[in-house]
């Protein structure tokens, strides 16, 4: 993954950071299959995998498919990304080890849904009693947030009805009207 | 076995990997892409047997559905730089 | 019914979004939209009345307990930010209509209007929320609808700006998460009234230290605090009229009023400000936004682009006041969130007015306006005048209990800078009034009328507003300094 | 040693968070630092993932037999967030489409200039 | 009416006098009918409130809670009393001028001229009354707003920067100092009513006092304590009735009346006299009167001449009540009154001389007071009120903070003000002989001229004349101020 | 150049139903395994996809117009928050689906069905717009 990730900062070629984009979406998903979130793991191979791939290419075809000459690594984000970084290691000296039974995230709130989620809501995939019933509002949230990016979407670049003779400028309103 | 068979497994996802990182035409991308959703595919379901959750395998059929799709996207791109066909001019809009 | 309010409050909104796309129809669309948010309006302020009466109200989504399912907690700094955004919403709604009409094309005004329905639904979720996860999904709904709003502006530059903002907002957003997820990681919870009685036992470890950080540096992204501020001066220069005046006196508050409830709700039994010297961080950053962008905001042609600095600036003077970590700051910080609120509103609402006339808000636009357009200039001579603290001002109110709370911290040094950089406040609102009163209005300018009633209106009661609470400041006074009270001594009760 | 198994799995992810995270706001081409964006976001739900294995658990589907199971909750906030971020990552392509339309280009630094020449254009018209 | 309804009266009438104004501005003579009415009932209004105050009655009257525990409230007490009659009595006979001087200049916006100073009016009448330092410090702003328009009238370049030097000096220094000062003297004491005897006793350590006194001092710009004077002359732009309200109606007077009420009810003069005895004050004011006289005996220009006079004689009044002795705080009291009305007719013949004839300069004058005898002849008195030459009001006052210095034993005061009345004598004495005993100088560009309009004329010999009349019947401001000490 | 497509148009004739199925079952199966409304929604909008990729945007846009997807993306959300606010009329609070029937485990069956489905519909009519407006102004594009 970090290859992947590594190749994705220095490629030029869009599109082959796309196709890269996806294997690291690929790579997380099966990440998440081995630490056992199926769910998470479904949705990604669907989101990530499918349709971002398919969205960035529909960008690159309507945009270009090359980045400019290389870059040098850049000193001030790198500071900051270092800084951040650092900030992050530094937290973890004192983390719960991974897969540790005994860290807090197991003993509060999460056990109850796998106690409890059977007789109180009833399927048995709990994630999906989680998601639906106990943060059901989240997934409200959550369906909005897909809602709005779909009218923001079409109220970006959706195309106003067509008429008989193409004018460009209808086409791009706004944007080259001004210009002109 | 199982085991047997992931390894085998990561190891072609690997190769396959390092084909995708050098190209260097754009077609080795696009194959090695395909190979490595199949694998992907593959890797699942053994895992599913590995640890007794046949439900994985809905997932791996997603993922096969995803990356056939996903290949035809690409390639058509690579194809025709672009993903569809012309429309007409009484095109009812998006909006 | 009654006891249904707080969700009432978010669902209603969300509800007419999507009946707004239904719809279509521009003008109904727009009434469709200014009943629901005149009835948010008139929720949030019986929602204000009930927590004033009766304390904090809570309120189980889905019927789950606290920490299993998500719950509504109402508290007086919430209530009183909700009737600042849903106010401000109604009021910029009436007013839409004419500057809409006029800025965004005809087949695309009803997305708009679903967009700012969204984006009342995530900023009034936001307010109202008391789990740190649901937090974050309803910042996602305000930005993305924002992000859209601001694209919408006529200039081109209206979508690198959004585009820079949807960059750095959703980093924002992404350390936001991280934040959440290191807290979540030491605590196992998401409610936060449950991480407010965990945290004190877990303070000193460097997880939560890194995950305050990042919460922080988080939140300060959306709020534009002094050096992560850059997007917003172009968001706010090019978004349409409307859009910067709803979301410059209601979407950088939200932000303050996250940082409010991290700072003092989730992390309320412990004393942050003494574990990374966040106080100092934040007194500096704050009263060098102050400075800064007062100072680029002189040097600006574009009103537009003038105002949007200085409500950078105006961030600093609310985060200062947090930053005292007293009552008086607090109730200065909070009352200026109100404060700036209103200002901001009716000066972009003037300019608003002054951009559907003159096609554009640059101060050459706005030579001899004053006698042309005397109620818009006058109106935003008002704002101006709060934006320096001049008397019967709600501006003059904030300052008075900045000004208290630096002195009773003794820091007096601070208390002559706030002075001072409110001295530069004159100078470019000075810039604007010179423009409209004393310059000629060019020899060939074509006539201009006054703009509508239904933008005058709004228009002036917002000014109004910022009069009346200049002079009658003991009710918002008693309401911030109660809930300072409580963020300081109780978290969520 | 103990020490590096049990965080070495976060370590990765960190360094993979920093790569997006340089990604967005090193590169000055606007897909890819939408890119990056994905990479970030999508390190972080790996993190998150991470937090809510247990040893020995299984994915939380209750079965007959199984006793432990890893904790739902993280799973069901990633759900949530992947989707928030598909909404940013479409929203962030339409802005570039127009964007490419507008400028005609997307890298940054050509944009910047263009639109400082927007900037004195406006000033030169107007004084 | 009861008290407090008059005072609610005299707070509104200017107000409403001001909107009527913008309503009738198409019907010139209706509008200025409108003003002068205005101010005839403003100042029968506060004159109704005289008897009780002089009898010792302090009415007052709370508006509502600003920020809690600090309201917005009105107390009439002899020094408020005396300013409020000065400003509304004045305004009369001011409105009376502006008619003839506007119209005889062609003045462009009347309207607004004549709304603004009705604001400026209520503010005055409002700061006069206000009951603590918080009515007192809003109404002073409203001011400096409400003056702006008014300084800038002009609407061309020159005005323009006169109008930012006014209006940065004022705001800043209100801002920056006096706001900051008021802040603390209400963490300090807990109040901002205007006590008797001062609010401050015994609340904080002498060097904090020491501070407050300084940022009391400086902050209130308007008494033009040196070095932020530089707002009266750049306010010259403006037309000669605003100048007259500038100096002698509103404004300055307004600053003095602060420092004044400052001292007296914020600090207390005996508090003040026995912690701190601010002679740095002494020296700056000393120092201001001096230089002032200093720069009008340089100036040409008769309006600047008469800025820098001003700014002199308001440090009279800072002086006068710097020295804390009870009959110099009378003078000082005296002395707003006095300089008011001397001032007021000195402007009144300077812009009477530039409507009649478009004369700025002094050197211009000679011979014009055979053209102008009325105009001269007033100047004349006003001038000598100034000096503090008897039978002219100006006497009274100097004699009173004299009387005061000499008490205390500032001699150094003494010093300062004998000079200064000399400096006085020759830069006004001058002028008058000019006026009278010089040829005139035949020029081509000015044509013949007589007198100025009518109201004008009316206007300040009304003044010229209670200049002199004070001094025969000083009684009307004595007892008044004689409550004070 | 179609018709070198050909086996490309049979497979995807072949294959649409099947997923479209396959989608129910994820959007129905959600209780038992992986999946649910969100995963089923984006399976649907692939079918759909797959469909505007081989026959074009315009014989998408024939099968779903601009009114289809917007209704579908308005109606899904109008039913998840339908089922809130039904809940809250029926005296509990917003999105308590105990309030749907009398019987818990039944009742709170129904209401995650229900909000699955308002989660589908939703995700579908994003997917789909998104993609053709994506799509659709590609051509736009080229045409001018």
């Amino acid at each position: 993954m970090a290859v992947t990730a590594f190749s994705l900062v220095r490629i030029h070629n869009l599109f082959a950071a796309v196709m890269m984009l996806g294997i690291y979406s690929l790579l997380a998903a099966v990440l998440y299959v081995v630490m056992d979130a199926v769910d998470v793991a479904f949705t990604e191979a669907a989101v990530g995998a499918g349709i971002s791939t398919v969205l960035m290419l529909g960008t690159l075809a309507l945009t270009t498919r090359m980045d400019k000459e290389a870059k040098p690594l850049v000193p001030v984000p790198l500071a900051i990304v270092t800084a951040t970084g650092a900030l992050l290691i530094y937290a973890t000296l004192d983390m719960p080890h991974y897969g540790d039974p005994g860290a807090p995230i197991h003993h509060h709130v999460g056990p109850y849904y796998i106690e409890k989620s059977a007789s109180e809501v009833g399927p048995p995939n709990i994630v999906t009693s989680v998601l639906a019933s106990y943060r059901g509002y989240d997934t409200l949230g959550e369906v909005t947030v897909v809602f709005t990016a779909a009218v923001g979407v079409m109220a970006l670049i959706g195309r106003s009805r067509r008429r008989k003779k193409p004018d460009p400028k209808s086409e791009n309103h706004g944007r080259k009207e001004q210009q002109a | 076995m199982f085991s047997a068979a992931t390894l085998a497994i990561l190891i072609s996802m690997f190769l396959v990997l390092v084909r995708a990182l050098k190209g260097p035409t754009v077609y080795d991308r696009i194959l090695a892409v395909n190979c490595f959703g199949t694998l992907t595919v593959l890797l699942i379901s053994v895992y599913g047997f590995l640890t007794d959750r046949p439900e994985f395998l809905d997932i791996a059929l997603v993922y096969a559905l995803i990356s056939f799709i996903n290949i035809i996207a690409v390639s058509k791109f690579v194809r025709f730089k672009d993903l569809a066909q012309p429309l007409r001019d009484d095109d009812p809009g998006d909006i | 019914m009654s006891t249904q309010l707080p969700a009432l409050q978010v669902v209603l909104p969300l509800l007419m979004a999507p009946i707004a796309l239904i719809i279509r129809n521009p003008r109904f669309v727009w009434m469709l939209t200014l009943i629901v948010t005149w009835t948010t309006l008139a929720i949030s302020l019986s929602l204000l009345m009930q927590v004033l009466d009766s304390g904090t109200i809570t309120y189980r989504i889905g019927g789950w307990a606290a920490p299993w399912g998500i719950e509504y907690v109402l508290d007086k700094v919430g209530a009183f930010v909700l009737v600042i955004v849903s106010a401000i919403g109604s009021l910029v709604m009436t007013y839409a209509r004419r500057s809409v009409e006029q800025e965004i094309p005809a087949e695309r005004i009803y997305l708009f209007y679903t967009m700012f329905l969204l984006c009342l639904t995530g900023l009034l979720g936001i307010t109202i929320t008391g789990d740190v996860f649901n937090l974050f999904v309803f910042l996602e709904i305000s930005s993305l609808s924002s992000y859209v709003m601001i694209s919408l502006g006529r200039d081109r530059r209206a979508l690198t700006a959004a585009y820079r903002y949807l960059i750095m907002g959703t980093i924002g957003a992404t350390f936001y998460i991280i934040g959440v997820g290191l807290m979540y990681m030491m605590t196992g919870t998401l409610n936060m009234a449950d991480l407010a009685t965990l945290m004190p036992a877990i303070a000193d470890t460097r997880v939560i230290q890194a995950a305050l950080a990042f919460l922080t540096v988080g939140i300060c992204l959306k709020l534009a605090l002094f050096p992560l501020h850059l997007w917003l001066p172009n968001a706010y220069t090019y978004a349409p009229s409307m859009v910067t005046a709803f979301l410059a006196a209601t979407a950088t508050k939200v932000a303050v009023y996250i940082l409010i409830r991290i700072i003092f709700t989730v992390f309320g039994g412990v004393n942050v400000f003494e574990i990374l010297g966040l106080q100092n961080i934040l007194m500096t950053l704050a009263i060098f936004a102050m400075f800064a962008a007062s100072t680029i905001a002189i040097y600006q042609d574009n009103a537009k682009r003038m105002f949007a600095y200085s409500s950078i600036a105006q961030v600093g003077y609310i985060i200062l006041g947090l930053s005292f970590a007293s009552e008086t700051g607090m109730a200065a910080g909070i009352i200026h969130l109100f404060n700036h609120a209103i200002m901001k509103c009716t000066i972009f609402l003037g300019l608003g007015c002054v951009a559907l006339r003159m096609g554009g808000v640059s101060i050459r636009d706005m030579y001899g306006l004053g006698t042309r357009m005397p109620w818009t200039m006058a109106a935003i001579v008002v704002g101006g005048l709060s934006l320096i603290g001049i008397p019967m001002t709600v501006g003059f109110v904030s300052k008075w209990y900045l000004v208290r709370a630096a002195l009773e911290a003794d820091m007096w040094p601070v208390a002559v800078l706030i002075v001072l950089s409110s001295l530069l406040a004159i100078i470019y609102v000075w810039r604007i009034v010179e423009a409209a009163y004393l310059k000629p209005a060019p020899e060939n300018a074509e006539p201009v009328s006054e703009v509508p009633l239904s933008m005058l209106l709004p228009l002036w009661v917002m000014a109004l507003a910022s009069i009346y609470f200049g002079l009658d400041a003991t009710n918002t006074l008693t309401i911030a300094l109660d809930a300072a009270d409580i963020l300081l001594n109780g978290g969520l009760q | 040693m103990e020490t590096f198994y049990g965080l070495f799995n976060y370590w990765i992810v960190i360094v993979l968070m920093m790569m997006g995270f340089y990604m967005v706001i090193a590169q000055h081409n606007l897909i890819k630092k939408i890119i990056g964006l994905n990479v970030f976001q999508v390190s972080v739900f790996v993190f998150y993932i991470s937090m809510s294995k247990i040893k020995g658990g299984t994915a939380p589907i209750l079965t007959d037999g199984i006793e432990i199971y890893s904790n739902p909750l993280p799973h069901v906030l990633i759900l949530t967030a992947i989707v928030v971020g598909v909404a940013t990552t479409a929203l962030g392509l339409a802005l570039t489409v127009r964007i490419k339309d507008a400028f005609d280009t997307i890298e940054d630094d050509e944009i910047a200039i263009l639109e400082k020449e927007d900037q004195e254009r406006e000033r030169g018209t107007i004084s | 009416m009861s008290p407090e309804t008059t005072i609610q009266a005299a707070l509104l009438t200017p107000v409403i006098g001001a909107v009527l104004i913008s309503l009738c501005g198409r019907w010139t003579n209706l509008r200025e009918t409108v003003t002068l009415v205005t101010a005839v009932i403003l100042f029968s209004l506060v004159i109704s409130l005289y008897p009780l105050v002089l009898e010792g009655g302090r009415p007052s009257l709370v508006v509502g809670e600003m920020l809690p525990n600090l309201s917005i409230a009105f107390t009439v007490e002899p020094l408020g009393m005396l300013f409020a009659c000065i400003a509304s009595f004045l305004w009369i006979v001011n409105s009376l001028y502006s008619i003839g001087y506007m119209r005889g200049n062609n003045e462009k916006n009347q309207t607004r001229f004549y709304v603004c100073f009705a604001i400026a009016l209520a503010s005055s009448v409002a700061i006069a009354f206000a009951g603590n330092m918080m009515t007192l410090f809003i109404f002073y702003e409203a001011l400096t707003i409400s003056t702006y328009p008014l300084v800038t009238h002009a609407g061309t370049e020159k005005a323009k920067r006169g109008g930012r030097v006014y209006l940065g000096i004022l705001l800043s220094t209100s801002i920056g100092l006096l706001f900051l000062a008021i802040v603390w003297t209400w963490m300090i004491a807990g109040t901002l009513d205007f006590t008797p005897g001062g609010i401050l006793e015994g609340k904080a350590s002498n060097t904090i006092i020491g501070i407050l006194l300084a940022l009391y001092m400086f902050g209130i710009g308007k008494a033009a304590l040196m070095p932020f004077h530089r707002w009266l002359p750049a306010a010259m732009v403006a037309p000669t009735p605003v100048s007259a309200l500038l100096h002698a109606v509103a404004v300055v007077k307004a600053g003095v009346f602060t420092v004044v009420k400052v001292i007296i009810y914020i600090f207390g003069v005996d508090f003040l006299s026995v912690t701190i005895d601010p002679d740095w004050l002494l020296y700056i004011s000393g120092f201001t009167i001096l230089a002032a006289s200093i720069i009008a005996l340089r100036s040409d220009n008769l309006k600047r001449r008469l800025a820098y006079s001003t700014i002199s004689q308001l440090s009279y009044v800072i002086m006068a009540a710097a020295i804390l002795a009870p009959l110099s705080v009378l003078g000082a009291a005296l002395h707003i009154a006095v300089h008011a009305f001397g001032k007021i007719t000195l402007f009144f013949a300077a812009g009477s001389i530039y409507t009649a004839s478009h004369k700025t300069e002094v050197s211009q004058l000679d011979g014009i007071g055979r053209r102008m005898p009325w105009t001269m002849g007033a100047f004349a008195i006003g001038a000598l009120s100034m000096i503090g030459v008897p039978p002219t009001a100006g006497f009274i006052s100097k004699w009173y903070i004299l009387h005061g210095a000499f008490d205390s034993g500032q001699m150094l005061a003494v010093g300062i003000i004998i000079v200064s009345s000399l400096l006085n004598a020759s830069y006004f004495l001058p002028i008058v002989h000019a006026a009278f005993f010089k040829k005139e100088i035949e020029s081509p560009n000015h044509d013949d001229h007589g007198e100025a309009p009518f109201t004008v004329v009316i206007a300040l010999t009304v003044t010229a004349t209670i200049t002199i009349l004070l001094f025969f019947f000083p009684g009307i401001f004595i007892d008044l101020a004689r409550q004070l000490i | 150049m179609l018709n070198r497509a050909s086996i490309l148009r049979v497979v995807s004739k072949l294959l649409i139903p099947p997923i479209m199925v396959f989608a129910l079952y994820v959007q129905f199966h959600g209780d038992f395994g992986p999946g649910g409304g969100f995963q089923a929604g984006v399976i649907f909008a692939a079918a759909f996809i797959l469909y505007a990729l081989i026959f074009g945007v315009d014989n998408a846009r024939k099968v779903a117009p601009a009114w289809l997807t917007r209704t579908l993306l308005a109606s899904g959300l109008l039913l998840y928050t339908g089922v809130g606010v039904v809940a809250m009329m029926l005296g509990g609070d917003f999105l308590d689906y105990s309030m749907l029937a009398t019987d818990q485990k039944s009742a709170q069956h129904l209401g995650i069905t229900l909000i699955e489905l308002g989660v589908g519909t939703t995700v579908s009519g994003a997917m789909i717009t998104i993609f053709l407006i994506f799509d659709g102004r590609l051509r736009a594009e080229k045409d001018d």
